[in-house]
């Protein structure tokens, strides 16, 4: 038992932490939000340059071999840094279902592309009826010329509005909710019959509502089998939520950190308000929700190839972990920093956005506390 | 022991409900749906026809403007009000200046601001905190120095609720710097137009813009805009402080958001079904309703107790923290029942008419209000010295 | 609207108040306590002489005319005072069950022997697989001779070691957790077939397991019409939760002002522990939580008569209220008496196991809560 | 990084495994179930077994009888032990009195106490608090005079764990009542059988009896019962209460409790489902599942720290606290479980194939057991007190 990095992994880390330090200060970020795409291509590319997009793939296709670990830390950077550009969506989500599921030709036509930053992905798994059921699919694709035809519509599909192509779960078979029929579809963005309404999201990300009007699908768009888009989806979500608790650890660090420092400077009443008891055991459960929600990151982290139940179990407890410290956190982050802390222009209120969407995300703390609970269910 | 209103209030009760629903203007009623910030000619514009029927200050003493309504048919009042879901009335002026300027102002200065406040001609703002004093009004820098006729007057204040509207503003500001903290201070009331004043919009994190910072530069206000006697306008604020608290509670207005989430929860599908029936929203809906109801109850034992001429004391502070706590909840609640579709930020976005899928302009109002609403525990008094209030005052701790 | 006392109730309570004052001091209980009966039937014939048996019923019974409101203000007395006599079982449950629903021969026959304090009762309702349902039940009653036969099992039915007749809800037809089909009877403590077994409780009452084997109950023992029982039943029971939380908010007061007492004359690191902020906040909480209680307690007594549906969404919130307030008060009161709070020697624990046992009787947060919300949808 | 054990870690987990199946007394595992108040000979049985196998104190010098293995064995052993359900190792004599023996005791403090303590031959308790002192320990007014080669002890000491069977006591007294308070103080090895002390129980409010009061009447100590110098006995005792802190989380123990809990809520009904499928109870479930969980991977990665050499410092007050936090709702939860049955007082009463009813022998120990644990958080430093030591050796505040 060991929790410990390798020196590979202190390298990684030292230079996201470096980058997002020179690079991705409050002021520089508030300029990326306000710019009209929402985000930086040069970042992207640095991202790139410093092999952060390549880090959890294989060598063969351009990637650095690594694993959940190293986006582990790539992503617990990020969240301090509050970065905007879509690395959950394109290297972990997407790229993890095709690398979870692709075919050679897949992996060799998309991996590299990702890993030099020349493509952007995002997955458009939500739909407006659908909550956080990843089953609950209304989109069909039916079986049409030398592929499949799709029609449906899609929810918040986050950074869609950068991406080239899409992953689009779809029936090819059964009905709304049914776990059976459900197949992945990767399409090119600009596909005759796809319109998107894209927007800003509270948090400072964009998005977009798709809708899909007899939108042709080769049958190589098909990603891991017709009918079994499901489990490969769920799979890959839940190395998503893995990822995600360590962008979230590294908002909550930065929130309890500041708030800590906050209140040693701040003096009301002739001293820092630091030395009022409620506020320091306040600021003492805050720190005890990170550290929690630290150990739940490399809890999940390393259990995700133990099995389907146990890494089922290990992914919602930790986004439930995540959900309800991010959410403590964040709110006695605000109450801490009093006015303050309510206005635009200090960064507290942009981690605590960011925790509050996160929560969301994925599902949030009921759905996931069910979800764990079935699962040790069916594992008795 | 009863819980039944008299025949009379009974009949308020009608009064005032048809009042507000033959009154009330149409396009308020259309704009209230959408919960979006509202422009000062909305506010005035609902000010303006409670002023008409002498409905608009019914705390104020009877000479100048306000009724002898018992509190009980005040309590009815402003509870038809919330229930309606009427545009708020801002209270800057009808609860905050105009007391102290009938309590401690001259006869000219009753005879002018009293009808001009009570008619909505002017909006007022409140400048008590500055940047760094928060609640601790005690170290407030603000300057105003003698000149003539003139207080000359220089510093800042801060966190000023719609100040972006403003005619006047009463404010303290030093006019003693040798004096003691708490000494030396003066109650004035400045126009917003005197040259010199700028105010400065703070955005909060929901994006809104409902605070301000108010920047004075050599700005000139009459000596005779001076609220009773030099150097003693702590008093004056000090007594204001423990003033007007009805509907802190914030009962009525808490009861018809639970109505809008019931609603929201109900149109919105988990699992097949509304997420109304599903058992955990279930279960934190039913806990909140429950607390809510208590609260209620609390509030009404406050409301009898100021029938019977008792003073109500510290224990109201009970009202601000679970009001307070209550009203978070509801915009948690919401954000739970909006799932993904909190996540839009549809500012800035007509969507009238055009509701893209699955979001309504209702949904997109969601995080903005929860957001929004984490002021409620700091602004006011944060939660936190609410409670030292119960602490040393009801507890003697 | 009016939150005031009339002057008879303001008597009333003082001569309640006075009484446990003068009788029923901490080591008086303890001496009851550790009896072989576990009662005091002088205090028993004391409440009869103050009134107090005869509160709430009708001259014409031998009762003073008083309702809900003179049985709380008896039961929030009782509550400071911690009497273990059952008052609540047998004036306001079975007293109030054949005050609603007995015949006039019934109330005739009962509610005067209750008023002088000749008769105790007890209120057999729950059955050991049936939980927190009143519906659950299946003890039945069979057609037999020129009245029925009781078969079954009651489980924790206080007060039964001291009671002369028990009130038994028992299925005349239907299937278990059926509305419909469940009858009372009353029934004679000593009838053969009746065996009981009697023991403590955690929170110093007594109470008994009892079993029926063929135990007869004439046509007259039927209790407001057969298989009417269970609407009845529900009616008084939420009439003993209106009572019973009284008990509770004097329980909590008195758990309250001791804490706040302890706290400014216990002394810590040189100076009172009541001076640390977080045991100041600890003990405001637990204040606001007595008060919000005691506003539930007057609303769920004013609101009995408003209806079947208004009087299940009161009684099921004020019980929901009192139960987690009651958990909060009664632990807080034991964590700020620290190593003290933990003795059986002073009085704290003793609040804090009654509160603990108020909880789960007639069904915990839990279940009401379910219940409020149920009552509220059929409303709508 | 990486969750796996070592091969060898594995052998000796298995290696405990095997030789608690097969030496642990068939009469305790039966009692066990019951979850009663032990006596002391089952508690030295037990002790006994363990300390023949050379495992009693695996944290103790090598010389004196520890063990040399890893931080991660002594992990796996005591969890072993806690997943077992074995009866608990006292720990006064083996984690409290030892190591200021070996630490501060002169050579034949360290001969004839050490094996004693080992071997199970006496049996110890902890004399630091006093009436009145609570957990400020510097207030004790317990005094020792020196009369020759004897101290006199007069005084008293309180919430003295299990004293009732105790042969030793070490103790805190003060020798100088000039000094500050906390200098003149020593630290005495009390032999319990000498005369002038008394020992009187007290009951706990679940009616066990667990602590006690002592009363010291002349009584007469040799003064070679002394550990290290007179009037620095505070500075031995100090460095004891950073001691050892491992198991203090009690993860292994709450595992198993929470399987006994899901046990319990599977075999009762709710609405004619098993409680443990009613989505209220599993939501509150599954969260102290996820909570504890968490503790689970904070231990770990405390004793990661250990392993590689790091000292945990004031972060493992986490443990203490949202140990006894869990540990607390696990009980909690139990109660919820046993509904209307967790009102009998079945104490005294012998259940053994007699259950009448309803009522096992399991759900009459469920209301004890939350009563009882309630001072989980009181003991040991409360709660409150390790959340000031975090806030200030943590955070800095």
């Amino acid at each position: 038992m060991d929790f410990s990095f390798t020196e590979e992994q202190v390298l990684l880390r030292n230079s996201v932490q470096r980058y997002i330090q020179d690079k991705y200060s409050f002021e520089a970020r508030k300029t990326i939000l306000a710019s009209e795409a929402g985000w930086s291509r040069d970042n992207w590319r640095a991202f790139a340059e410093l092999g952060l997009l390549a880090a959890p793939f294989a060598e063969e296709y351009g990637g650095f071999g690594g694993g959940a670990l190293e986006a582990m830390i790539i992503m617990e950077e990020f969240g301090k840094g509050l970065v905007v550009e879509p690395y959950l969506q394109t290297v972990v989500l997407c790229g993890g279902l095709i690398n979870l599921a692709g075919s050679a030709a897949q992996k060799s036509e998309y991996l590299p592309k990702i890993a030099s930053g020349e493509l952007i992905m995002a997955l458009a798994h939500a739909e407006p009826q659908g909550r956080f059921n990843l089953a609950d699919i209304l989109t069909r694709a039916e079986k049409g010329g030398d592929g499949f035809v799709l029609n449906g519509a899609k929810a918040v599909v986050t950074a869609a509005p950068w991406a080239g192509k899409l992953i689009i779960p779809a029936r090819t078979s059964g009905a709304q909710r049914d776990r059976r029929g459900v197949t992945l579809f990767i399409v090119d963005k600009n596909a005759p019959g796809i319109s998107c309404r894209d927007y800003p999201t509270i948090d400072g990300q964009r998005a977009s509502e798709i809708s899909f009007e007899n939108v042709k699908a080769g049958g190589n768009a098909v990603l891991g089998g017709v009918g079994a888009g499901l489990a490969i989806l769920e799979e890959a979500v839940d190395r998503a939520i893995a990822a995600q608790c360590a962008e979230a650890v590294g908002c909550m660090r930065v929130l309890t950190d500041a708030t800590v420092e906050y209140c040693k400077t701040r003096k009301q009443f002739g001293q820092p308000i630091g030395k009022f008891q409620v506020l320091q055991h306040r600021m003492v459960d805050m720190f005890m929700e990170c550290e929690q929600s630290l150990s739940m990151t490399y809890m999940v982290n390393l259990k995700l190839d133990e099995g389907e139940a146990e890494r089922i179990r290990a992914a919602s407890a930790a986004k439930a972990q995540i959900g309800k410290a991010g959410r403590f956190v964040g709110q006695q982050a605000i109450q801490l920093h009093g006015g303050m802390g309510m206005t635009d222009e200090l960064n507290v209120g942009h981690y605590f956005k960011r925790l509050t969407m996160i929560d969301a995300q994925f599902g949030n703390v009921d759905y996931h506390l069910k979800r764990f609970a079935a699962a040790g269910q069916t594992d008795r | 022991m009863d819980l039944k209103f008299t025949p009379e209030e009974i009949a308020f009760q009608h009064e005032v409900r048809s009042f507000i629903a033959e009154n009330y203007p149409a396009e308020l009623r259309a704009r209230r749906k959408l919960e979006r910030e509202f422009d000062k000619r909305e506010y005035l514009s609902w000010h303006r026809i409670l002023a008409q029927k002498g409905w608009v200050a019914p705390s104020w003493p009877r000479e100048h403007g306000g009724t002898d309504w018992t509190p009980a048919k005040k309590y009815i009042f402003s509870n038809e009000l919330a229930l309606a879901g009427t545009i708020p009335l801002i209270g800057f002026g009808l609860n905050l200046a105009a007391p102290v300027i009938w309590t401690y102002g001259n006869q000219a200065q009753k005879d002018y601001f009293l009808p001009r406040i009570y008619n909505g001609v002017d909006w007022w703002c409140q400048g008590y905190s500055e940047p760094g004093a928060g609640s601790d009004l005690a170290g407030l820098r603000t300057r105003a120095v003698r000149d003539g006729d003139h207080y000359v007057i220089n510093g800042s204040k801060t966190w000023t609720t719609l100040a972006q509207h403003a005619d006047m503003m009463f404010c303290l500001v030093r006019t003693d710097a040798d004096a003691k903290p708490q000494a030396g201070i003066s109650f004035l009331l400045v126009d917003m137009k005197t040259p010199g004043i700028s105010v400065r919009p703070i955005i909060t994190l929901d994006g809104g813009h409902e605070v301000n910072e108010i920047f004075l530069e050599d700005v000139r206000t009459p000596v005779a805009n001076r609220i009773g006697n030099e150097n003693e306008g702590w008093t004056y604020a000090k007594v204001l402080l423990g003033h007007e608290r009805s509907g802190i509670a914030g009962v009525a207005r808490s009861k018809q958001q639970i109505a809008r989430l019931k609603k929201i929860a109900s149109d919105t599908q988990e699992e097949g079904r509304p997420l109304l029936l599903d058992p955990d929203f279930a279960h934190r809906l039913a806990a909140l309703e429950v607390e809510l109801l208590a609260l209620e109850f609390t509030d009404l034992r406050t409301l009898a107790a100021l029938n019977a001429g008792q003073s109500p004391g510290a224990e109201s502070s009970i009202l601000k923290i679970k009001g307070t706590e209550i009203q978070q909840r509801i915009t948690e609640l919401m954000l739970e029942a909006a799932g993904i579709y909190g996540a839009p930020d549809l500012r800035g976005m007509n969507l009238d008419g055009d509701n893209f899928m699955g979001i309504s302009a209702e949904l997109g109002g969601i995080a903005p209000d929860y957001l929004n609403m984490r002021k409620s525990s700091i602004y006011g008094g944060s939660n936190e010295i609410q409670r030292n209030i119960i602490a040393k005052a009801v507890l003697g701790l």
